[in-house]
């Protein structure tokens, strides 16, 4: 059976996001910086994968395919964070509680392994949810 | 001869350093050496160079793919997508001077748009809530100079804004902070054990969501209420604990990010954090700062300020008034609710920055991205129209997060023939001039 | 009294500001007059009549008016808005500011509601027989003066932000509430007879809020003082008396403080 | 250019001593001349009155605090925000409009000059954006320097002229007008959560009093010959029985001497002087002390004063008096806002609603009237409401009529709420004096110009002079015995000429003009010192290179520049 655990997801500014998106948006940099999941180790062991495999993250909204990573700063256990970007935001729910603000912080995710599916680039992440992608 | 420009202020984030200096070539095109910058503000000045930089518009068509059109195609295409439509959203702002911005507000007017900037997925929270009640606050200065007790409150300017704890918050020697930061005692409030918080001389940790209960404990503590043991995972023997060393302090600053405003509450968590300060200046001498993130956002909010008396989210739509309403005439809820007709994008990158539903909204409506760079939002835009890079190939006003004003520095030529966006928005200003006159698109 | 009746004929594609549709522009206009009022719909103006067929005529004031709309009105903004008298009867979902400003006479809507409803209203009665959004009777952004005067109730749910900054009047929600209900009220009284998520209360300086369900988080500026036993809106029963939020200012009355209060159904 | 000849008018004109008389006014090129060609354009002005265009000396209208007073401030314009007839933007504002109201406004009410009273000069280059945005209006800007830690540190050690040295490099940074002190010395405790409260109380660390930065700042302005004179808003503002600190700040000008080119006569101006006229202990027993402060003013030549009436409306109150701000807030618990600003000076911002059923807006409101009836020479008794502490400036029609008219000022005292107090704590009731036409023209034309510098272009009719004229349908033969009609005349010019350009028209905006932002070039002896001093505060202290301090040329881009030279 597959393993899917939730967690309590929040998306923030990192330094090698930011170095990134001044790089370019199509940039490697901008790629490695961004498609990533950090999780706490504990969740690693309940999710029972390695660190730097590929997972799927769904919430209300989506899902996108990130690579799970360990977290450099550290996170309490069922708490994970990905850097902003358009992978974040494909699962970051548009609800604004009439203030402007989406929920960019504190929102639940399934994450479930997904070691084959492929990462699509920051153009075609945002491109695929719009319909504009041809395959 | 290669020449270094000095002074040059860096055109990334809210923090605004002004004391870069920028090695530039003989013919002054091209920039071969940054000093003094950060990490990712170094990186927005090397982008400068990069090959393959887009020097002219771009129409998408049919097939998905782009094809080249002048300048005046592009103008006349976007003058006309304004004219037409009945409510426009004009987004976007941040990386752009206030001289430019100006000229946009006086489009926005005559086509009938709303004019929001990056602060509506930002510190739109923190501006509602100064909104309702006020800001106690003060210059980067004061904080360098007087600042005794440091709290950082979900931000995380060691990723964020990285020289901000060197040049102002942590590290400086000031006037009256000779000591530099052994005189200062630094508090870190997040859910994350950040780099922010390895920097403090004591770390916080709260539950995420749980930042405005812990706020109201901190309020009830300082007036010698009662508490509950724990409030947000902190025991309340913490929580009396600092609040009688806060007393203690002669000058306390608050610095708060994101983690404030994007969470539960959103604005409710930055009132209640000023309102704290208020507090406190009942005791000694207190102040709160946003960590304003995107360069020049403090500058639409004061340019839309004093032109229309609102910070953000301006619906000019109806064009003989200005109205403002967080929820309502903010970006993602106009996306969300499919309340606009066209988008036309300045200075950002919503596609990489808006949650994906308010993008998929936006994908369904003619679109004008204006940007030096292709990123997400011009791949799925109608028009891109690259300009050159607001603080470095051409100079114009910006503030800082503290809302001090700079006038920035040009350091080299833009690519040949590349319009800046005061001379592109002139332009485009006009073309609507025309096309009102003649009644219409 | 006499009656107006609107039909919505067309749904407007963006969302059609009708701050014109109520009883207070209505009075003394016949239908072709009424009909002729502007509707807007960003920088277009066009009239109710696009929008609505009109049939009957308004009274010679506000208060001899009553309004009935019937058709799908969810794409329509400020119904009932800054009335002062008389009656508006909707059959239909509506959108935002319906009821904003009231400030007298019936308001009653037959559906659901959007955000930013029945805001700073000072007087008369509001009724949705739906379930209403965010900003319900609360303060309009920056002002401290919200909800003062008037009985607003809501048969199902309401949204977050309820009642900011209230100061007077009579709020009843008969299904559950989100996040954040009653900050910085300064007066009035509300009665939740479902749940409440989080924030109760916050930065409460002086009113009165009832909850009968259950509060998800409690402040920790709020301390019990005790039980007492109530009639509230026709229910006997009951509450435990808190008092808050003690982390905010409290204004005194003779020399002793007055709190906010926040009464639990047990 | 086009002429003008403005016909069979009333002519108010204090620099020429006219009282009425019909006579005409010709216009070329901007300017008053004696002359005009037959081609000129005849404006008929028969029973109107025509005045000079009127000068606000001292109100808040840009910058940094207007601002953050504006957009925190949504309430204050949600359906107030619109669009009026002529060529004109969306105005949007009552206690604090935007630049475009602002503009349009006070020329629609005959305005063509006004002084920002308050800039911080770390914030110059915003204060210029936004006078840069404001149509119509000439305007120029006050640096505050009654708290700056250069000030501070020269004037412990009497340094009169490093102090000039500084005050002189700080104007031309900061395209700055001439010398604002605020709240001496408090502003600086204040950085600590204190105050000072008398004129001797000493600043914390830098061990100087309010007095010595006084009296030191007017040895640095007539040092340096400046247009203007020190502009003060003196300690302890806003308290039941500060009217003894007023006297005593005033007292500090007794023997110094005006020196300057300008005919300014005054060496210190006192602003808002309501604000600091008050008697009683404490607000229960507050009073006016109206008369002690303008019996001193009357007697004592080289002071002038500006009113700050209260109009009795929902206001917003901002100034550079951080620790009065937070004390007002302290009393109506109602959104504050401060900002501390490195090495120079803060700023509080408040709203207010002056409620006429409260007895002590009432007592302040007959205060700032008294003032102004009190005083003996209109040339130095001018006509503010310290925009927008007192109220808005667009009140002014309504404070010009409670003056010109007793019936109407009486019919507001007697109607209060609390009208017995009021009467009790006040004089207003047994004054029976009403304001001329020609006393308006010396308190809103003759007298701020001469006291601003500005005497040679503006504020007369006289040949040579700016060709800022406004003509009111006010017929002074059949002068309004009603209050609201003489409201109406001055909130809208039949026509206002702005540089000999017709602005306004029948209260309608019809050109935008060209509008100027004035500024003073002091020349001093090279002083290296001071210089030292600015690189070395710049290095340490600043947060921001002393390279990116000055304002550029193009955010001035209609600069008028007044030069002074004290290299002599």
């Amino acid at each position: 059976m597959e393993k899917k655990i939730t967690l309590n997801m929040i998306t923030c500014r990192t330094i090698q996001q930011g170095v990134g998106m001044e790089a370019g948006k199509t940039s490697q940099k901008y790629h490695d910086a961004c498609t990533i999941i950090q999780m706490h180790p504990d969740d690693f062991k309940r999710l029972g994968v390695w660190k730097n495999t590929n997972v799927k993250v769904t919430s209300s909204v989506g899902s996108v395919i990130l690579k799970a990573v360990e977290t450099r700063e550290d996170l309490v256990p069922g708490l994970a964070h990905i850097p902003m970007g358009p992978w974040a935001n494909r699962i970051v729910p548009a609800y604004t509680y009439s203030t402007g603000e989406p929920c960019f912080k504190g929102f639940p995710v399934d994450v479930e392994v997904a070691a084959n599916a492929p990462i699509l680039s920051s153009i075609n992440v945002l491109k695929d949810a719009c319909g504009l992608l041809r395959k | 001869m290669p020449k270094d420009v000095t002074d040059v202020i860096c055109p990334f984030c809210g923090t605004l350093c002004d004391d870069l200096v920028v090695t530039v070539s003989d013919d002054n095109k091209t920039i071969l050496g940054v000093k003094n910058a950060c990490a990712i503000g170094a990186e927005k000045f090397n982008h400068q160079r990069l090959p393959g930089r887009v020097t002219r518009p771009r129409m998408r068509q049919a097939d998905g793919s782009f094809k080249e059109i002048t300048y005046d195609e592009a103008i006349d295409w976007t003058a006309k997508m304004l004219v037409k439509s009945r409510k426009t959203l004009m987004y976007g702002w941040a990386s752009t001077s206030c001289q430019a911005m100006s000229i946009g507000h006086e489009i926005a007017e005559k086509v009938g748009a709303i004019v929001d900037n990056c602060a509506t997925v930002c510190h739109g929270s923190s501006l509602i809530a100064i909104e309702d009640v006020g800001v106690p606050s003060c210059t980067l200065g004061e904080v360098k100079n007087r600042a005794d007790r440091v709290i950082f409150w979900g931000c995380n300017p060691a990723h964020a804004h990285p020289r901000h704890m060197s040049r102002y918050s942590i590290f400086p020697r000031g006037f009256f902070t000779v000591k530099g930061h052994k005189g200062r005692k630094i508090y870190c409030v997040d859910c994350r054990y950040t780099d922010t918080a390895k920097c403090a001389d004591e770390f916080i940790q709260v539950q995420q969501g749980y930042d405005y209960e812990l706020l109201n404990a901190f309020r009830t503590a300082a007036r010698g209420e009662v508490l509950p043991d724990t409030v947000g995972g902190v025991p309340k023997e913490k929580i009396y604990e600092i609040a009688e060393d806060l007393k203690q302090g002669r000058f306390i600053i608050i610095f708060f990010g994101m983690g404030l405003t994007h969470s539960m509450g959103r604005n409710h968590n930055i009132d209640i954090a000023i309102n704290l300060t208020r507090d406190l200046n009942d005791f000694t001498k207190c102040a709160i700062m946003a960590m304003r993130g995107h360069w020049n956002v403090t500058g639409s909010g004061q340019v839309l300020g004093w032109q229309y008396g609102f910070p953000f989210a301006v619906d000019l739509s109806r064009r003989d008034q200005a109205r403002h309403q967080t929820g309502e005439t903010t970006s993602v809820d106009l996306l969300n609710r499919s309340e606009v007709e066209a988008c036309f994008y300045i200075a950002t990158d919503p596609g990489a920055h808006f949650p994906v539903d308010a993008m998929i909204s936006s994908s369904k409506k003619p679109t004008v991205t204006i940007d030096p760079h292709i990123q997400c939002t011009t791949e799925i835009s109608d028009i891109h129209i690259p300009v050159a890079m607001v603080g470095v190939e051409v100079g114009g006003c910006a503030y800082r997060m503290d809302n001090v004003p700079i006038e920035t520095r040009k350091v080299v030529d833009p690519p040949e023939g590349m319009l800046t966006d005061e001379e592109l928005l002139t332009k485009i200003n006009h073309r609507v001039d025309e096309l009102l006159l003649a009644g219409g698109a | 009294m006499n009656t107006v009746t609107l039909t919505v004929k067309k749904v407007p594609e963006l969302y059609l500001e009708c701050e014109n549709v109520n009883p207070d522009v209505f009075a003394g206009k016949t239908a072709d007059k009424i009909a002729k009022l502007p509707g807007y719909q960003g920088k277009e103006i066009s009239t109710l009549g696009e929008y609505f067929t009109i049939a009957g005529e308004a009274g010679a004031t506000a208060a001899e008016t009553k309004i009935i709309i019937n058709g799908d009105c969810s794409k329509m903004k400020y119904l009932g808005a800054k009335m002062t008298a008389g009656e508006v009867v909707i059959n239909s979902a509506c959108d935002m500011y319906t009821g904003s400003w009231m400030k007298g006479g019936k308001l009653v809507v037959n559906g659901d509601v959007h955000s930013f409803c029945g805001l700073a209203m000072a007087g008369g009665e509001f009724t949705i027989n739906g379930n209403a959004g965010n900003y319900l009777g609360a303060a309009y952004r920056g002002d401290w003066r919200g909800m003062s005067g008037g009985v607003l109730r809501v048969k199902g749910n309401a949204g977050s932000d309820v009642a900011t900054f209230m100061t007077g009047g009579e709020m009843i929600i008969e299904g559950d509430v989100d996040i954040h209900i009653g900050t910085h009220m300064e007066g009035g009284k509300i009665i939740v007879k479902g749940n409440a998520n989080r924030r109760v209360g916050g930065q409460l300086v002086k009113g009165e809020i009832y909850i009968f369900g259950k509060i998800n988080v409690m402040m920790p500026g709020f301390k019990p003082a005790g039980e007492v036993a109530l009639e509230v809106d026709g229910t006997k029963a009951k509450f435990v008396e808190y008092l808050g939020d003690l982390g905010e200012r409290h204004p005194k009355k003779k020399g002793e403080t007055v709190y906010g209060k926040l009464f639990l159904k047990q | 250019m086009s002429e003008y000849l403005i016909k069979n008018g009333h002519v108010f004109d204090p620099v020429q001593g006219i009282k009425g008389d019909k006579k005409d006014i010709g216009v070329k090129d901007g300017k008053i001349v004696d002359k005009v060609s037959s081609s000129a354009k005849v404006i008929d002005a028969s029973g109107k009155t025509v005045m000079a265009g009127a000068l606000d000396i001292h109100a808040h209208v840009a910058g940094p605090k207007v601002n953050a007073g504006r957009w925190y401030r949504p309430e204050d314009k949600h359906f107030d925000s619109h669009k009026k007839p002529g060529i004109t933007r969306i105005e949007g504002g009552k206690s604090i409009p935007t630049v475009f109201k602002t503009g349009y406004e006070y020329a629609r009410m005959g305005f063509t000059f006004v002084m920002e009273a308050a800039m911080p000069p770390l914030y110059a280059r915003h204060v210029h954006e936004e006078i840069h945005d404001t149509p119509i209006i000439d305007e120029a800007a006050l640096p505050v320097f009654g708290n700056n830690w250069f000030i501070l540190e020269y004037l412990k050690n009497q340094e009169i002229e490093n102090t000039a040295a500084y005050v002189a490099w700080v104007m031309r940074q900061t395209k700055g007008y001439g010398i604002k002190v605020v709240n001496p010395g408090g502003t600086e405790a204040w950085a600590w959560g204190l105050n000072c409260l008398t004129i001797h109380d000493p600043v914390p660390y830098f061990e100087i009093t309010p007095a010595e930065i006084m009296t030191g700042l007017m040895a640095a302005n007539e040092y340096l010959g400046l247009p203007h004179s020190m502009h003060v808003h003196q300690n302890d503002l806003g308290n039941p029985g500060n009217y003894k600190v007023t006297l005593d700040s005033l007292k500090l000008a007794e023997g110094v001497k005006p020196n300057n080119k300008f005919g300014r006569e005054q060496v210190m101006h006192s602003t808002h002087l309501q604000f600091h006229s008050y008697k009683g202990e404490n607000w229960g027993n507050f009073e006016s002390g109206a008369k002690e402060v303008m019996d001193y003013v009357n007697k004592q030549k080289n002071i002038t004063i500006d009113t700050g009436n209260v109009t009795l409306d929902e206001t917003t109150t901002m100034t550079a008096d951080g620790p009065f701000e937070h004390h007002l807030h302290g009393l109506n618990h109602l959104k504050w806002i401060n900002v501390d600003v490195e090495l120079e000076t803060a700023a509080g911002v408040v709203p207010y609603i002056y409620d006429p059923d409260i007895k002590v807006c009432a007592i302040q409101w007959a205060i700032g009237l008294e003032l102004a009836l009190y005083a003996k020479d209109p040339m130095r008794c001018f006509i503010t409401t310290d925009h927008p502490n007192a109220g808005p400036f667009t009140r002014y029609p309504r404070v010009y009529a409670w003056l010109m008219s007793k019936k109407y000022r009486d019919e507001r005292l007697n109607t209060f709420k609390h009208a017995d107090k009021v009467i009790s704590a006040t004089n207003l009731s047994g004054m029976d004096r009403e304001i001329t036409l020609y006393e308006l023209a010396q308190m809103t034309r003759a007298g701020p110009a001469r006291a601003l510098g500005l005497m040679k272009d503006y504020g007369g009719l006289k040949a040579g002079m700016n060709a800022d004229i406004a003509i009111y349908n006010i017929n002074p033969d059949k002068f309004p015995s009603d209050g609201a009609a003489i409201e109406k005349a001055f909130a809208n010019v039949a026509c206002l000429l702005k540089d000999g350009k017709i602005c306004v028209d029948e209260g309608k905006i019809v050109d935008v003009g060209k509008k100027h932002t004035f500024w003073v070039d002091a020349k001093v002896k090279e002083n290296k010192q001071v210089k030292h001093d600015i690189k070395e505060k710049f290095l340490r202290y600043y947060s921001l290179t002393e390279n990116n301090y000055s304002v550029p040329e193009s955010y001035a881009p209609h600069q008028h520049i007044i030069s002074v030279d004290a290299t002599q």
